[in-house]
């Protein structure tokens, strides 16, 4: 854009021509700032806010408004001004919208880390169970990475448990597909675990065990 | 720490150590100082002194300051205290400790490079801002009939193999954590002064590992400053013998 | 777009000058696609993503890119253009920084420690890293400050030491957006930061030195 002819509010640079003599650079300064804040914010702003982050008020403030909402006007742009709940913001623009729904329709990542792995593999044996037990067995804060496993939907919560009343944890009919399960019985057998009550107990021992020598040996 | 320092400060300002290779760093390449000229108890003191200043006694800072003195220490301690294989120095020569140190040095010294350039471009880039907003919900369509089978279940299976296995034991590196207080140290000392006029450092410390020994000798130097104890080594590499002040004085007159 | 032979993609504000002939009406609808995409996207857009959403490639996709980075090449903008983390994204402009800055409410929030940087440093080029490799590096413990990045987002968890099971770390995505590097590639090479031989003798000197003078002298 750097050769359109006739600068527009956003950019200071450049001398303006005499027929614009309202946009001073001040207002463009302006603009500038209300365009940025528009565009990070994740809802939209009030003219109250735009006039506390940006000091300025009054018309001055309402015509750096317009001078924004000018420069997102055209119908054919990827970026549209819009005044919505009480505020503005920006949103792509409604000749981009076929992409734009092609980029949101794509199906989400289930690509797991190898910590969601292990979170995922702890819940699935032991569940339900809570985050601090996860957190113990795996030596570290469990808290990203079930939020994370919660958002994609393989795991939910599943009440609480009776002493601590810390939420409880299981997977998901996703977690089954996500692995091709037809249901739980069919996790892989551990050597030396049926998924009786009993030996579950005994897997949650053996790992408590475990990660207790693994934290003590190599800090 | 409670305690009246009045103590000549070397010329060392404190604030602008972040950790036990930046001070040997400093220490060393700083021209006008020689490390072995530094008082390690005169370090201890203007560190406690600004602990005191800050009226708030900061545990992870003090431990690491601590850890960042047994450093110091490694290069004292194979000829300051008494001699390897009675304290399980793990056998260092003072050259051998000197070389670890200088490639121990070398190789921090590449990163703390590394960590400028990284600081310089943050300086850069650390305002800007990225777009935080989600994409709109009108097109967001996941649900559970579209999650793909892409793993296979032998992978929870293996994953958990891993949280089973008992690690081999590996040997703790002794820079690592402490797990002593200077406080306990100093109470181990008195204790230990309690029912006699004079112990041997050997008495309070040489069976322990070398972290603890180090803090030990850090709390016997605190309290040789408060002026709560004496210590006497008769010659390099000798016995470090700690009386009681009062004690002693007592003996004397 | 198609009714717009010489506009440019984002506003409709001002006819050009007709040397800009290189950007077709097509490549202009293709650049304010991918600019909405990327307007959109909470995460940078790599260039297969971008090929997948509008169905254009190669040189094609390339120059509607371009056409993008060069809209936002304005140093006084408020929005700019970045490669980061493996892909594309907007950013609020420089010029804007105070505004944004005073939004956000964060400075104070996004300053790093030396002890930070130092251990973001170690892991970025030697990842994935275990927190005692760190320590055995920085000669300090490495506990609390891996545990800052790792709220702050900075590292994440990347499997386990096969010996000592120990957690591994690596730098995330958001490591590389606040640094603005597009990949781990542009790091300088870490033998650039390497000691000459001579600062190493010289190193190896002082100490000696030092321990002369000890040998001779008092504690």
């Amino acid at each position: 854009m750097t050769d359109m002819p006739e600068e527009d509010t956003e950019t200071a640079a450049g001398g303006h021509p005499p027929e614009t003599e309202n946009r001073k650079p001040e207002t463009a300064a302006l603009a500038r700032d209300i365009e940025a804040v528009l565009f990070i914010s994740p809802e939209p702003v009030s003219l109250e806010v735009l006039a506390e982050v940006t000091g300025a008020g009054g018309e001055k403030l309402a015509h750096a408004v317009e001078a924004v909402r000018d420069k997102y006007s055209d119908p054919e742009g990827a970026i549209a001004f819009a005044e919505v709940a009480g505020g503005y913001t920006l949103r792509s623009g409604d000749a981009a919208r076929e992409a734009v729904e092609r980029f949101c329709a794509r199906p989400a990542d289930y690509t797991l880390s190898s910590a969601a792995m292990e979170t995922l593999a702890i819940i699935a044996y032991l569940q339900p169970i809570t985050r601090p037990e996860v957190a113990r067995i795996r030596g570290v804060g469990a808290d990203t990475v079930v939020a994370n496993l919660l958002d994609k939907g393989l795991v939910e919560e599943a009440g609480r448990h009776r002493q601590s009343g810390a939420v409880r944890y299981r997977t998901t009919p996703a977690f089954e597909k996500l692995f091709g399960l037809s249901g739980l019985a069919e996790l892989p057998a551990l050597d030396g675990f049926e998924a009786t009550a009993q030996d579950v107990e005994e897997l949650r021992e053996k790992l408590f065990t475990a990660a207790e020598k693994r934290n003590s040996g190599t800090l | 720490m409670a305690g009246d320092w009045h103590l000549e400060l070397p010329d060392l300002d404190l604030e602008i150590f972040h950790g036990p290779f930046d001070l040997l760093l400093t220490l060393i390449l700083r021209e006008e100082i020689s490390i072995f000229e530094v008082s390690l108890a005169e370090i201890v003191i203007s560190y406690l002194e600004r602990l005191e200043q800050k009226e708030e006694l900061d545990l992870e800072a003090a431990s690491e300051f601590l850890i960042l003195m047994s450093s110091l220490l490694e290069i004292k301690s194979a000829q300051l205290l008494p001699r390897p294989g009675e304290f399980d120095l793990e056998e260092l020569t003072p050259e051998e400790a000197r070389e670890e140190l200088v490639i121990r040095l070398i190789t921090y010294k590449k990163f703390k490079d590394a960590s400028n350039w990284l600081r310089q471009r943050f300086d850069h880039t650390r305002h800007w801002c990225f777009r935080s907003a989600p994409p709109p919900r009108l097109v967001r369509t996941a649900g559970d009939e579209e999650v793909p089978h892409k793993y296979e279940p032998a992978r929870l299976a293996e994953a958990l193999k891993v949280l089973l296995a008992e690690p081999p034991r590996v040997s703790t590196d002794h820079m690592t954590r402490v797990t002593v207080s200077v406080w306990e140290r100093m109470k181990a000392v008195r204790d230990a002064l309690r029912t006699r006029a004079e112990l041997d450092f050997d008495e309070v410390a040489g069976s322990a590992d070398r972290v603890t020994q180090a803090i030990t000798f850090f709390a016997i130097l605190e309290m040789l400053n408060a002026g709560e104890l004496e210590v006497e080594q008769e010659k390099l590499f000798g016995q470090i013998m700690i009386y009681e002040a009062r004690k002693k004085i007592n003996d004397a007159a």
